[in-house]
């Protein structure tokens, strides 16, 4: 496909104008624009594999030190199982917390990944082109931790299979008026799509990497490229699957949060049984997702020198839709508490009480600043949205605020039973803090580990972006637009 | 049962087919009057000894893993120095329409349409915890480590009811095992139940009679005779539980003196 | 019977059980699980079929006749005996724990021989040398022997005790308990003998009583009988509606009584007597109530004045008067004397003024009226605080070579004042029976560790009794589980080698003792002809009754004079500016109780606390003192110490702290041991003004932080039922 | 050689990615096939007995299980029971021996466990002999013809609901609280 645009007038040397303030023009939309700034294909190539091989003395660090995280988490989940669940800070009647918590919160963070591929796809914004791949990686490594959190979280780990509809010799099914059941069913659809999805766009990089690497990546790439030879056959194919996935994956993600969302709002706990859970889940999700996107891409802009395809508008276009989540999760969530405060039902109002001015009220606050008031206050800025540290330090403090949402949902809510007599809070003890931190660094580790093997920026898709851009001169002013196909 | 002997000792290949007996399904109902609970646990420790209920450690009851199938919750009522504790037994409430069912994956928790009670069937609890979270009454307790009988205290260990390990929810089965019990005695002798022949633990020992035990689906029997009066209550009734635990409320002072 | 299987066999049994009882739950099943068959099948012994036998629980001295669940050779549950004259088959929680203090971990196996005492270092002998030491020293001792009982002692057993010291005439037993002691059994009898002319525990019927006044007796929670009472409570209530009982209650503190009392009037410690008083003057005064009440309460009420005595108890007037008026007016009115008042130092002045309460309205209680036909059986009598005083001056005067102690703990039970354990170390040879390591044990010779009552005979003359005397019979339920022996049979081999013991007791075991006396008892309300049947039918159902309850006779009361004592306390209100209210726990009663997890484990009624204990505060006290709940408090009397955990309740006069009896074992077994602090030890050795009981409840106490916490082990959340739903 | 391997792997998954998934298929498959339970295996027993013997000689099952009629458990016969036949008859055999010695060192024979269900099953031989109609054969097999007694069934809880979903009220045989509790 290179090779043909080559032919006549390869795009990443189009001459500039002669006009001097025509060049200026032009030169401005390049360096704004990825898509506008072709380089020839074995360029654009050479700048994602070139620093994927190197690795450099920082990457061995975070190896060890992610890696180890990971295997002080597996190791106090064996240690969990054999002593029994008492080890952590649950008590009667909070049975349900940390594990719970982190299981909202990765499903929530893997949702922006599909989101953003699948439905900018959808939409056929073509700025998306280098981000789409670390969201998706995010998804899948977000979800793998998510499925592992109800399986930690279990009394009796050893028999999880159970949940699963298989034939056995006790003729007994799950149960299908269970949540669990269906976040099980939903989860497990979700990472399997999500994964394919993934898939299949890293095809034809494979391809390409295969060509270029030697050694040990030489044979791997060969296998993983399933003989990827990018016939015009292969690339139809390609195609269409994507399309059709990208259309798919949207209602399926739409249904995993909702689902998830049932694990409380079908409940009896007051402060639970909610029925606006279902979108306030799935909103709250695509807020922290996003935040956690842009961190990633910060990350790998720095840790692989993708300076060149993760630009600044990337980010503030980012920002952008982060401030918009705000807004419409901000609206969820004051309808969730204007009802309650309307009709006085008692526990729920013992539970505001909790968050306003009770012990829990240094955590709420915390979580109004992190999650509205320092968004709303700094996101409107161009400045700050285009200025990468400032953009992930709000992104951080989403996380941190969307996960003490979380919290305060789970594990304090949870706490105030109908019955006083059985009220009570939940303090964490170690076992969940080192695992919570394990899942952290797990899913960093392969973030990082993945951008290592596979291409992070999917180099077809910015090749082809770049060659269906060009410049269109309206007067004497050039703006960026496509090019006729040829 | 002659017959029958004779029928086992031919040794006869073809086993008769088994006699038409339609089990009878029951209403098992507990009422519990207020009025003559003393507080006095008597209830609570039979009900440990007969269902093998372990009993917790002091770090453990701290962490808040103390583990009763049945409770004497205490309220306060009143203000300032005329506040007056209240005893509220609390137990399993064996709800008709349980909240704890719906959300068990794996059917660990299910309803026996036979006894109608909320069964509890250890072997196939997987330990998610969903039916403990979602019981407004917090009756289930969950075998937050595997239990501990020290020595020769294993010996005391009922026989008839399972000894759940850890990570196992358990709960007030209204000892299932006793009505069991008396079942197959009523089906092997062909006869009916009888009103008090089946008694759990806790009804049992309480001194004041403050429990009463029976099937509601006999107008003879004692708690049907004694239900719909006027003191009678259930514990949250307005979330539709449908409890078959009855509460009777207590007489209450005329106004009293000091 | 079970004495048919054979010791070995059952362990096996045992073993096999409980091995399969533990692996199963959940886990998966085992191939090697081993089938044990009997060798030789004991008779009604149906493998996976219950078995039940009668016996006598033996928790606390009431005497609850109970039946016990066999399977497969293992006791799995107890139950109150339902042919049971006294609790009528129901049983309370003490009652209930009663199968650990059979498979106790901790309980000894043969006797063990302690070199130096209170060094813990016990060696392990075999029973004939533990029996021929026992016999060495007892001939050596002859009449310088003194022995100290409990009242959970088996009535046999006391009466082989007797017979033995009489053999070899020493002074005989002394009787003496802490729980006896907290129930006030003593100094009530006394009262009952000036007030009717016969000392015995008064039992008051409440099936039909309309009104029931309490004075501090916590007869639904530990009071003499509480399986008891709490039937007749349950009856109370349950009367016709219109006529449902009324039942007033007067304590400093709410214990679970006064929970469940209509009226609870929180009076000031240590005047029962003075509100008693005051409602015998105002009926007197005011001509209140059915005809002739007046007349009789103006012939017992004291001179007082009302309006004094109101405020110094803590009521208002009219309220007294209005309970006054309440009194009279009820046809069948009781008024209970017991609980703290036993131990005030006014206890027998307030008891006959109470029990000229009962007086005036013309109920006299059971179990004093009943005069049991002679059944020729021994039965204990309490010995007063007195006589143990006296013992330990002979033990100091080096007057006791030896000192044998069976079913009591005096080292964790008496009061350091009392200065027992000085007196102890003048004694040469110090025995205890046992059955664990207790304080007592930790500072004798010799350990001759007695059966559990659910693995020996003997029987128990029911006190109280509610109108018809009982002989409740004790069994054997399973094969010892220990190599326990029993004291009964120890005692007897003893005898043989002294002659005037062996003349005095001819039986080759307590078996062939029991036998004797029961052949000696009258009809009872089961048929029985022969002499054999009538022993099988004795340990079969459990105990001896006469078939009707005997009428009783209606009792004269004798004159007798109502005085309004004030009671004295230890220490200045400055010093000690508070009350202590001691009250034996519902679970541990006495202590005795906490070496059974069942009883350490459950909460507390009042406080939902286990495995510890507290203090209770009022909210203000509390606030004054800046504590909070787990603050670990120091508590000052004049004659002692002790840390415990603050626990800050409404139910609670603001002048007065209550500690429960219970914790605070050294030993005990490894259930008990380092829990909590032992309440005693703030007592003093005073007397009361009569009867010669231990003046336990006449001690002020001060409090002070330690600036230590300690985590509270309630199962109740302390926001939820204080501010409930109003929790802002 | 490892490599060498991948090498083909590769190869072969390169021509086309059916035969990857294929691969995958065969691999899960095994593990499936792997995860099935065999039947229990033969026992060794502390005396070599015979039921086919006793059988022949006319001794009826309930003779030595005696409590199968009135208890949920069947009752192992005790030592006692053995030596009174065996005091007598076949004295002189070795296992008869063996059971002499038991009996007069007054211990329990050691027999290991044939048939067996976990124990938080509730069994009750009582109820399925009287109401169930049931005979031993039912669930035991022909042991009057084994020499050593092996299971006939696995006795898992398919195989109990097989035989419960059967009769005519199977609903309420099929609920949970007949056989857990």
């Amino acid at each position: 496909m290179a090779e043909q645009a080559s032919l006549e007038s390869p795009v990443w040397n189009r001459p500039l104008p002669d006009d001097p303030e025509l060049a200026a023009q032009v030169r401005e939309i390049r360096e704004k624009h990825l898509l506008q700034d072709a380089r020839p294909p074995r360029e654009v190539a050479e700048k994602v594999l070139g620093p994927m091989a190197r690795l450099g003395r920082v990457f061995w660090l975070a190896l060890i030190v992610l890696g180890g995280l990971t295997a002080t988490w597996l190791a106090t989940w064996a240690y969990q199982a054999y002593q029994g669940m008492g080890v952590t800070g649950l008590n009667r009647t909070i049975m349900w917390a940390p594990y719970i918590v982190n299981f909202v919160y990765f499903i929530g963070i893997g949702h922006a990944g599909t989101f953003i591929s699948a439905a900018l796809r959808v939409l056929k914004f073509e700025w998306r082109a280098p981000i789409s791949r670390a969201a998706e990686s995010l998804t899948v490594f977000a979800l793998l931790v998510a499925f592992t959190m109800p399986l930690i979280h279990m009394g009796r780990v050893w028999k999880f299979y159970w949940m699963l509809p298989f034939p056995n010799q006790r003729q007994l099914w799950p149960n299908p008026r269970s949540p669990i059941f269906w976040d099980m069913t939903a989860i497990f659809t979700y990472l399997t799509c999500s994964m394919l999805f993934m898939y299949l766009g890293i095809l034809p990089d494979i391809a390409i990497a295969r060509e270029k690497a030697s050694g040990w990546r030489k044979r791997l790439y060969t296998v993983l490229a399933l003989g990827w030879r990018g016939t015009d056959r292969e690339w139809k194919h390609l195609d269409t699957t994507l399309n059709i996935f990208s259309y798919g994956i949207i209602p399926v993600m739409f249904s995993v949060h909702t689902v998830v969302s049932w694990d409380f709002a079908m409940t009896l706990q007051p402060g639970w049984n909610s029925s606006i859970f279902g979108p306030y889940f799935v909103v709250g999700a695509l807020y922290s997702g996003v935040g956690a996107v842009i961190i990633i891409m910060a990350i790998l802009r720095k840790a692989l020198h993708l300076e060149y395809f993760l630009r600044e508008e990337h980010f503030n276009a980012m920002g952008k839709f982060l401030l918009i989540l705000s807004f419409t999760w901000v609206y969820f969530y004051f309808n969730d508490y204007l009802l309650p405060w309307y009709h006085k039902e008692p526990i729920l109002t013992v539970i505001f009480r909790l968050f306003t001015s009770g012990w829990a009220a240094p955590l709420w606050f915390t979580m109004l600043i992190a999650n509205i008031l320092i968004p709303w206050a700094t996101l409107w800025s161009r400045k700050v949205r285009s200025s990468i540290p400032a953009l992930v330090g709000v992104a951080l403090l989403v996380q941190v605020g969307m996960y003490i949402e979380r919290y305060l949902i789970v594990a304090v809510t949870l706490g105030y039973p109908e019955l006083p007599f059985d009220w009570a809070v939940y303090v964490p003890r170690l076992p969940e803090i080192l695992i919570t931190l394990g899942v952290f660094a797990f899913v960093v580790l392969g973030i990082t580990v993945l951008s290592r093997l596979v291409p992070i920026i999917p180099i077809w898709e910015v090749v082809e972006g770049q060659l269906l851009q060009g410049t269109r001169r309206i007067g004497r002013a050039i703006f960026p637009a496509k090019t006729e196909a040829d | 049962m002659s017959e029958l002997e004779t029928r086992l000792l031919d040794r006869g290949q073809s086993a008769a087919a088994a006699p038409k007996t339609e089990l009878p399904s029951h209403k098992w109902t507990m009422l519990i009057d207020l009025d003559k609970c003393t507080g006095c646990n008597a209830c609570v420790v039979a009900c440990h000894v007969e269902n093998n209920v372990p009993i917790r450690s002091e770090r453990e009851v701290i962490r808040g893993h103390g583990q009763h199938w049945i409770r004497i919750e205490r309220y306060w009522e009143g203000e300032g120095d005329a506040q007056r504790a209240t005893f509220l037994p609390m137990l399993c409430q064996q709800c008709s329409n349980a909240p704890c069912e719906p959300v068990c994956p794996v059917y660990a928790s299910v309803h026996s349409e036979r006894e109608n009670l909320n069964l509890q069937v250890y072997n196939r609890c997987v330990g998610t915890r969903f039916c403990g979270n979602n019981c407004p009454y917090r009756a289930r307790q969950f075998n937050w480590f595997a239990p501990q009988f020290e020595g020769p205290i294993t010996e005391m260990l009922n026989p008839d009811v399972t000894v759940r390990s850890g990570g196992v929810m358990e709960k007030c089965t209204f000892c299932v095992q006793r009505i069991r019990r008396v079942e197959e005695d009523a089906l092997v002798e062909g006869r009916p139940l009888r009103d008090g022949e089946m008694v759990p633990a806790c009804a049992q020992t309480c001194p004041t009679s403050a429990i009463v035990f029976g099937d509601r689906s006999d107008p003879q029997s004692q708690v049907a005779q004694r239900l719909g009066g006027q003191r009678e209550f259930q514990v949250l009734e307005h979330l539709g539980t449908a409890p078959n635990v009855y509460y009777l409320k207590a007489g209450g002072s005329d106004g009293g003196a000091g | 019977m079970t004495e048919k299987i054979s010791r070995r066999d059952f362990l096996r049994l045992g073993a096999a059980g409980a091995a399969t009882g533990v692996l199963a739950g959940c886990t998966s099943p085992r191939r090697w699980v081993v089938l044990e068959p009997f060798v030789r099948p004991p008779e009604q012994q149906v493998s996976g079929v219950a078995t039940w036998f009668a016996t006598t629980c033996r928790q606390c001295p009431a005497g609850c006749g109970v039946i016990v669940r066999l399977m497969n050779g293992r006791a799995v549950k107890l139950e109150g005996n339902p042919e049971h004259p006294l609790n009528r088959g129901k049983l309370c929680a003490r009652g209930q724990a009663g199968l650990q203090m059979l498979y106790h971990p901790d309980r000894l196996s043969g006797p063990l021989l302690q070199s130096t005492r209170g060094s813990r270092e016990f060696s392990a002998i075999d029973w004939n040398e533990g029996i021929n030491r026992l016999f060495q020293a007892l001939a050596k001792a002859g009449p310088a022997v003194a022995m100290l009982g409990g009242a959970t002692m088996s009535d046999h057993l006391f009466d082989l005790f007797s017979k033995l010291l009489a053999a070899v005439d020493a002074p005989p037993p002394v009787i003496y308990d802490l729980y006896t002691e907290l129930g006030g059994y003593r100094m009530l009898a006394q009262a009952m003998g000036q007030v009717y002319g016969r000392a015995a525990l008064p039992a008051y019927r409440l099936a039909e009583a309309d009104v029931v006044f309490s004075f501090g007796a916590e007869f639904l929670g530990t009071w003499t009988s509480a399986v008891r009472y709490g039937v007749e409570y349950g009856a109370f209530r349950s009367q016709p509606y219109g006529k449902r009982g009324l039942l007033v209650h007067f304590e400093p503190r709410q214990s679970s009584t006064a929970v469940t009392a209509d009226d609870y009037v929180a009076i000031a410690p240590g005047s029962e007597g003075l509100v008693a008083g005051a409602l015998l003057r105002l009926i007197a005064d005011g001509n209140l109530g059915l005809a002739g009440r007046a007349e009789s309460a103006r012939g017992l009420a004291p001179s007082l004045d009302v309006e004094q005595a109101a405020r110094e108890c803590g009521l208002p007037l009219e309220a007294l008067q209005r309970l006054a008026r309440r009194f009279a007016d009820a046809e069948h009115a009781v008024a209970i004397p017991g609980g703290a008042l036993a131990g005030s130092s006014n206890g027998m002045h307030a008891a006959r003024a109470i029990e000229a309460l009962n007086v005036v309205s013309g109920n006299a209680p059971a179990g004093v009226n009943t005069t049991p036909p002679d059944l020729g059986l021994a039965r204990k009598s309490l010995n007063a605080f007195t006589d143990v005083q006296s013992l330990i001056a002979r033990m100091r005067a080096g007057e006791v070579q030896m000192l044998l102690i069976h079913s009591t703990n005096p080292a964790y039970e008496l009061p350091e004042a009392a200065g027992f354990l000085e007196a102890l170390a003048q004694v040469p040879l110090v025995v205890s029976f046992g059955a664990m390591v207790d304080e007592t044990a930790v500072w004798s010779d010799l350990i001759l560790p007695d059966r559990s009552y659910l693995e020996s005979f003997g029987y128990e003359v029911v006190s109280p009794d509610f109108g018809s005397p009982v002989v409740s019979s004790q069994q054997p339920v399973v094969t010892p589980v220990f190599d326990a022996r029993t004291t009964g049979d120890v005692l007897l081999t003893v005898a043989r080698g002294i002659p005037a013991a062996a003349a005095a007791m001819p039986w080759d075991d307590e078996v062939d003792y029991l036998n004797q006396m029961v052949a000696g008892l009258p009809e009872a309300a089961y048929p029985a002809s022969t002499a054999e049947e009538k022993r099988a039918r004795f340990q079969q159902h459990g105990g001896w009754w006469p078939a009707p309850a005997v009428a009783a006779p209606t009792l004269r009361p004798q004159p007798f004079t109502v005085t309004a004592e004030r009671a004295t306390f230890d220490g200045n209100e400055t010093d000690y500016p508070y009350f202590l209210h001691v009250y034996p726990s519902v679970l541990l009663s006495d202590g005795r109780g906490a070496s059974l997890p069942l009883l350490q484990g459950v909460p507390d009624p009042m406080t939902t606390i286990a495995w510890q204990s507290w203090v209770e505060l009022h909210p203000a006290t509390a606030e004054r003192l800046e504590i909070r709940d787990g603050d670990l408090l120091r508590v000052t009397s004049p004659h002692g110490e002790i840390v415990a955990a603050a626990y800050v309740t409404p139910g609670i006069r603001p002048d007065t702290v209550a500690i429960p009896a219970g914790q605070g074992h050294q030993d005990l077994g490894r259930f008990a041991r380092d829990r909590g602090s032992n309440v005693v030890q703030l007592l003093g050795a005073a007397l009361t003004d009569e009867g010669g009981g231990l003046r336990w409840n006449g001690v002020r106490v001060a409090l002070a932080r330690t600036g230590k916490r300690i985590a509270t082990a309630s199962l109740e959340s302390k926001v939820g039922v204080t501010e409930g739903l109003g929790y802002e | 050689m490892f490599s060498s391997l991948w090498w083909r792997v590769g190869r072969f998954a390169r021509t086309s990615p059916a035969r990857l998934f294929l691969l995958a298929g065969v691999v899960v498959a095994g593990a499936l096939a792997l995860s099935g339970s065999a039947a229990p295996a033969g026992t060794t027993q502390p005396i070599a007995f015979n039921h086919q013997v006793m059988v022949q000689a006319g001794v009826q099952c309930l003779f030595c299980h005696n409590d199968a009629l009135r208890s949920p458990s069947p009752g192992m016969p005790s030592v006692e029971l053995c030596m009174g036949c065996h005091k007598t008859i076949g004295a002189g055999r070795p296992a008869i021996k063996q059971l002499a010695d038991y009996y007069a060192r007054g211990e329990p024979i050691p027999w290991a466990r044939v048939n067996y269900v976990p124990r938080f099953v509730y069994f009750s031989h009582k109820v399925h002999l009287t109401a169930g109609g049931l005979n031993c054969e039912n669930c035991h097999g022909d042991v009057g013809h084994m020499k050593v007694v092996e299971p006939v069934a696995r006795m898992s809880m398919g195989w109990c609901l097989d035989c419960h979903s059967k009769q005519t009220n199977a609903p309420q045989l099929r609920d949970c609280v007949i056989c857990h509790r």
